[in-house]
């Protein structure tokens, strides 16, 4: 079965050329198609990870070029970590899949919506599956093309366009530097095989400040593709998109590229001269986490609310994987996928109600649309890091890992966990609890196709959390320990279970629901007076930090001066140079149409003119009758053979 | 002596032999058509010039040879008065390769040539040169259709024709008459490779009577359309030098399709109670017809007859067997049963079945019987490499 | 001595008619008389014991091509009339050319000393040209089998009428 | 005296110049049609001639004539379908008349 791995980014490529070709010709316009191709996929590869959680692996090689003396391989291969991306990305894409049918119903380029889907899903898997940076970074422009495209679904409206190429722009500035560092690595180590690459750095052919420098690297195409500062600004606008999208793309798979590219590489940032690029990694994730989850504090569009959380999540997934916790970032990744997918697919259904973005119109949902609340409930609580919902546990693990391993980092985790307990209070009351607000909206619960995958979700949510329970032994770190544990200062990877730790975070988030629920539930103390008291840091959240402004003023301005002059510039030397040549030409080719005329020309016309007489002589001999021209070779024949006898 | 005086010899042989052979076989020939074609008729037939009218076609040929030979006015003389020949000799020289039967020591066959099969396909192919000659040469626009006719439709017919000879030879494993009839002692190709055998027989038979343009396949002589076709303006001894080469051929044929198929001279082996079987089958069936109200209906006395003698021949087999002296009857016998078996046959369809239009016959042999000869012979083919 | 004799026969019957063949106004008659060409051919196989060729000729030759002569012959009865012209201007110079390369031909033929080796051919030898067919000349009789089928296809659909 | 190569070879030149002087002088298709055929014909006497004194143990002349014979087969086949092409197309089944690509 591992051997036939292959097929799983084919299937849903398959159902993109589909889709693309015969569109509404299809079953379901499509959606049957596309949702089918990743059920199989969901099917293989629960049927993979049943074999790798057996400790099978797999790996296959083909020579794709030959470069001089370096060969570049393109192949895939099978180990834990790539059986657990595999569930992740087919089982919430499938669901997610699903979902769309009832979200997207009736939008006029439905099956296009599908058929991006689909692509989507195969560059994902191709990503998860490679085994080598090359194929990896195929899979990784495609799913940045496809996000691209997706978050411009809706492209008449102007800010979707705007926001697509800005997600685009923005991902691309990380992509390059990624793109230095492969070549770097390829220069270095003359190969892009993961495997061998990490032989390079154990033998050390790739050491000390070099390595450094290539982890960094990378990790800024993580930065750009996972939203990290300072490249974070794409993802909040990239919920101009569908709300499917914004929950598959934008939540569960791509963001969480990232950190997997990360997580695929570790080696490099852990065997970096002491940790530097982890401590790099580290601070980047924890920062970012803190100030996403600040900003999300302040939003009223409730999709925002869940883009900043999606990125605070993300930094503590750097921030794990950055304290030596490469077991409880994977683990993070998977079980925020499953219950960020969750709040983004309930969010949807929210807004596929009401018609509106802004939790400021909403409220008193709860009655209204009871199964959107109760599983965005379960989102909520898992998210926020309530036990025994599954975000408590690899929110836990990570703290665990920053406790042990980095103070400052473990602080600043808590202060997030707060926030994060908080703007999910926030959100939640404000869109289910009191009284709806908006006066020409009619709520109502959405349809099966919708509600479904959000209980299955929901019931994910709740349980996965349990595979790395640490009082169930911790199967999941067992399953998906570091490899490069096995040697070095070992025993970073799977660490006890500390009561302590674990109860400051429940604690911590208990506060944060309790403190929002003070806020915006009983309102003993109105937002609105918190507004005036904190007013400067109130303006600043808002303004995002002026992150925006900053990158206007230092990138945008600057480069469109730049364009310009090198517009005049263009227009006045170039095209002059180029006229000038062009009328000095045009002098040569009137000369030398005289000459043409009169002796080129007139040479050929003396050929034809001799021929003409030649012909009009020799044509008497073709008589058009065969048998004239027989008799000729007969007589021949003779001439020869006499000549053969005399001779 | 070279092998080439030897094959004159063996033509001369042949044409001495054959003509006598085939006058008489082609004069009863016509006496039998004329009485089958009565029985089915429920008549009987010529009765009045001997008895039974045995001597009515010796009556006829009398009157064919005093007959005048009438030329038609601005005919091609010389070409008109060899079509008959070319005809007739084709259709005797048919007979050189076909064996009778095992006797004084010898087959009795005139020659038996080892690429026998092809002779014999290429001597059937020559009548058409005479029939096409003989509708061109009279001068006479139905003639001329029936030559044409004859002519498209012999050469389509000579390829399944062909098929069905090679499938025996390719069976058999050799070109030779008599070596084919040997391969049959353990069993007669009609059986093997069922139902291949089968269909290869019916592929010959079919191509055969369309060879010997008989009814359904006999455009090239249709009396009501073509008033006789190509010998409508022969007379006389001219006519019946016609008929005699198809009768002749007609024979051959038969006597081809028993040679390949049906075992030709070899006398089939079936135990006992078999032949017991046939007999009283063929006793029962005579009485059911005599005493049941199809008497009524049909001509008794022949078929009577008919079974009366398959049930002395199954008798004659029993006792044979049950004395232990096999083979019972001399082989020529057998060879004779099957060939008038057959021809009674040719007659039966004759009498029996209405004529096909001229495209139809094209198609069944282009589109219907060569291919499923061609595939008759791959099956085969396949079947005897994978059986060894 | 009979040998000898068979021989003469046969070229009388070879040659008499082929005279006739090229030379008669009667188009059908000149058709006609291939046949017994053909036969005397196949009587020079068959002294020279090649029974099978022979064979094939009779089949080929005298039975499907001067058939299919006659059948053209027939249906374009404009041109094979008696009192058509049927030389063209050329036939003092053809027979001279034909007269002269026979001669050298003969010429030649009898200057040359050829390679004469003694010995009779295996008896039965329809089997050993199948076999050789199969095996050392497949390729020729593969392309053979090609040019037939080819030439089949072609005469239909140049000789198809069009509607 | 006995039958030897050259008698053989005497007779199919014969036939061969026959067969040429036919096809130079015919004005009929067919006509020049039979006279190829009595070309081939000489033709396949040499194979086989050549194959009977010369190596009779071999049987590649017998091959030769065989395929030389069907070939002929095929000639006839498609010449014949020209001619009847030609006569449906223009009356005539003389070459000299059939002078269409002529200038």
């Amino acid at each position: 079965m591992l051997a036939y791995a292959w097929i799983i980014p084919l299937l849903p490529f398959l159902a993109f050329w589909l889709i693309v070709f015969f569109g509404r010709a299809l079953p379901g316009q499509g959606a049957y198609v596309a949702i089918g191709a990743l059920l199989i996929d969901a099917l293989f590869s629960i049927g993979i990870l049943a074999q790798v959680l057996g400790g099978a692996t797999y790996e296959a090689n083909l020579v794709w070029a030959v470069l001089g003396n370096r060969t570049l391989e393109v192949g895939y291969q099978i180990d834990p970590l790539t059986a657990v991306m595999l569930i992740v990305v087919t089982v919430v894409g499938s669901l997610i899949f699903i979902y769309s049918v009832g979200y997207m119903h009736g939008d006029p380029r439905y099956p296009r919506f599908f058929a991006y889907m689909s692509l989507f899903a195969a560059s994902m898997l191709t990503l998860v599956l490679a085994n080598n940076l090359l194929l990896l970074y195929v899979g990784w422009e495609g799913v940045g093309l496809c996000s691209y495209l997706l978050i411009g679904f809706w492209f008449e409206r102007p800010a979707a366009a705007r926001a697509s190429l800005k997600a685009f722009v923005t991902t691309r500035i990380g992509d390059t530097f990624m793109f230095i560092g492969i070549l770097l690595i390829f220069f270095t180590v003359g190969t892009l095989q993961f495997d061998r690459i990490f032989e390079a750095v154990e033998a050390g052919h790739l050491a000390g400040p070099l390595l450094t420098l290539a982890a960094l690297l990378i990790f800024g195409g993580a930065v750009g593709k996972s939203a990290q500062l300072p490249l974070h600004v794409w993802l909040p606008d990239a919920m101009e998109g569908p709300t499917p999208v914004s929950a598959l793309i934008h939540a569960a798979t791509m963001v969480a590229a990232g950190v997997y590219l990360v997580a695929r590489g570790y080696l490099l940032f852990f065997s970096s001269p002491d940790h530097t690029a982890l401590t790099v990694v580290a601070w980047v994730g924890g920062i970012t986490a803190f100030m996403a989850a600040t900003i999300g504090i302040v939003q009223d569009d409730i999709k925002r609310v869940m883009a900043y959380s999606t990125i605070s999540q993300l930094g503590y997934m750097m921030l794990g994987l950055g304290v030596l916790g490469y077991t409880s970032g994977v683990f993070h990744l998977m079980t925020h996928a499953f219950f960020k997918a969750l709040l983004f697919l309930g969010a949807g259904s929210v807004i596929h109600a009401m018609h509106t973005n802004d939790m400021k119109e909403m409220g008193g949902l709860a009655r209204a649309m009871p199964y959107t609340y109760w599983t965005m409930l379960v989102g909520g609580l898992a998210l926020a890091g309530i036990p025994p919902l599954s975000g408590f546990w690899s929110k836990d693990e990570i703290l665990l890992e920053a406790a042990h391993n980095n103070q400052g980092l473990f602080i600043l985790g808590l202060l997030t966990a707060f926030l994060t307990a908080f703007y999910v209070g926030r959100m939640m009351f404000y869109t289910f609890s009191g009284t709806l607000r908006s006066h020409h909206a009619h709520p109502h619960e959405s349809p099966a196709v919708m509600t479904v995958p959000l209980v299955i979700l929901a019931v994910f949510a709740a349980v996965i959390g349990f595979v790395g329970a640490p009082f169930l032994g911790n199967p999941f770190g067992r399953f998906l320990p570091f490899a490069g544990a096995a040697h070095g200062e070992a025993g970073e990877a799977a660490l006890g279970f500390d009561p302590a730790v674990a109860a400051s975070s429940t604690m911590v988030a208990l506060a944060g629901l309790l403190a929002a629920a003070v806020v915006y539930y009983w309102k003993w103390v109105p937002s609105s007076t918190l507004r005036r008291i904190g007013r400067p840091l109130y303006i600043l959240l808002v303004r995002k930090y002026y992150w925006d402004e900053f990158y206007r003023w230092t990138v945008v301005r600057p480069t469109v001066w730049i364009a310009r002059q090198l517009r005049v510039f263009d227009l006045y030397v170039i095209d002059g140079a180029v006229n000038a040549v062009g009328t000095v030409f045009v002098w040569f080719a009137r000369l030398y149409r005289l000459f043409d005329l009169y002796v080129v020309d007139g040479l050929v016309n003396l050929l034809g003119w001799i021929t003409g007489r030649v012909g009009a002589v020799l044509r008497h001999v073709q008589t058009g009758r065969p048998q004239n021209y027989l008799l000729a070779i007969a007589l021949g024949v003779i001439v020869l053979v006499i000549g053969g006898i005399l001779r | 002596m070279s092998t080439f005086v030897e094959i004159l010899k063996a033509i001369g042989l042949a044409v001495l032999i054959f003509t006598f052979l085939a006058v008489v076989g082609a004069m009863y020939g016509v006496y039998l058509e004329r009485k089958i074609s009565g029985w089915i008729q429920v008549r009987y037939g010529p009765m009045h010039v001997g008895r039974w009218g045995l001597l009515q076609t010796i009556a006829d040929t009398i009157k064919l040879l005093q007959k005048e030979h009438i030329t038609p006015r601005r005919a091609d003389v010389m070409i008109f008065n060899t079509a008959p020949i070319i005809v007739a000799v084709a259709g005797l020289l048919d007979w050189v390769v076909i064996p009778f039967g095992t006797g004084f020591g010898r087959y009795l066959v005139v020659r038996d040539i080892n690429i026998g099969v092809v002779y014999f396909a290429a001597m059937a192919s020559l009548t058409v040169i005479g029939i096409l000659t003989a509708g061109w040469a009279s001068n006479n626009k139905y003639a001329l259709l029936g030559g044409l006719r004859s002519a498209s439709q012999m050469i389509s017919y000579e390829i399944p024709l062909a098929l069905g000879l090679l499938w025996a030879a390719m069976i058999a494993g050799t070109l030779s008459t008599v070596g084919i009839v040997e391969a049959q002692r353990g069993g007669w190709f009609l059986f093997k490779v069922p139902p291949l055998g089968f269909l290869a027989a019916l592929l010959f038979l079919a191509a055969a009577t369309a060879e010997v343009n008989r009814v359904p396949f006999d455009l090239p002589e249709a009396e009501s359309e073509l008033v006789a076709g190509y010998f409508a303006e022969y007379t006389g001894m001219r006519f019946a030098l016609f008929q005699l080469g198809e009768y002749a051929e007609m024979y051959a044929m038969s006597a081809m399709a028993a040679i390949l198929f049906l075992g030709g001279w070899l006398e089939p082996n079936m135990p006992q109670w078999v032949w017991a079987l046939l007999g009283i089958g063929a006793l029962a069936m005579a009485a059911f017809i005599r005493f049941s109200v199809l008497r009524q209906v049909m001509l008794v006395r022949p078929i009577l007859a008919l079974a009366v003698l398959g049930a002395v021949i199954c008798g004659l087999m029993v006792l044979g067997i049950g004395l232990g002296r096999t083979p019972v009857l001399p082989s020529i016998v057998w060879f004779f049963i099957k060939l008038f078996a057959l021809v009674f046959f040719l007659m039966w369809m004759r009498w029996t079945y209405p004529r096909l239009r001229l495209d139809q016959l094209l198609n069944l042999s282009w589109k219907v019987l060569l291919p499923v000869g061609l595939l008759n012979i791959l099956l085969t083919g396949l079947l005897l490499t994978v059986a060894q | 001595m009979g040998e000898l004799a068979a021989f003469i026969v046969l070229s009388l019957v070879i040659l008499i008619p082929a005279v006739i063949v090229v030379t008669s106004r009667n188009i059908v008659r000149s058709a006609l008389s291939l046949v017994p060409t053909f036969l005397g051919v196949t009587g020079f196989y068959i002294m020279l014991q090649a029974e099978f060729v022979a064979g094939i000729q009779v089949l080929i030759y005298a039975g499907a091509i001067t058939v299919l002569i006659l059948f053209v012959i027939m249906l374009t009865e404009g041109g094979s009339g008696v009192d058509v012209r049927q030389m063209n201007e050329q036939v003092p110079l053809g027979a001279t050319a034909a007269l002269w390369l026979a001669f050298l031909i003969l010429v030649v033929l009898f200057r040359t000393q050829w390679p004469a080796a003694s010995g009779q051919p295996p008896a039965y030898n329809a089997a050993t040209i199948g076999s050789a067919f199969l095996s050392s000349y497949v390729l020729i009789f593969e392309v053979t089998s090609l040019v037939l089928l080819l030439s089949l296809i072609g005469a239909i659909v140049i000789a198809r009428r069009e509607e | 005296m006995t039958v030897g190569l050259t008698h053989y070879l005497v007779v199919s030149t014969l036939l061969f110049c026959l067969g040429l002087y036919g096809v130079l002088t015919r004005r009929n298709a067919v006509a020049i049609l039979m006279g190829i055929e009595l070309m081939l014909n000489a033709g396949n006497i040499n194979l086989v001639a050549f194959n009977r004194y010369v190596a009779p143990g071999a049987v590649n002349g017998h091959v030769f004539a065989l395929v030389v014979i069907t070939l002929a087969a095929c000639e006839a086949a498609v010449g014949l379908a020209l001619v009847m092409a030609a006569y449906r197309s223009l009356e005539t089944v003389h070459v000299d008349e059939i002078n269409v690509m002529k200038w």
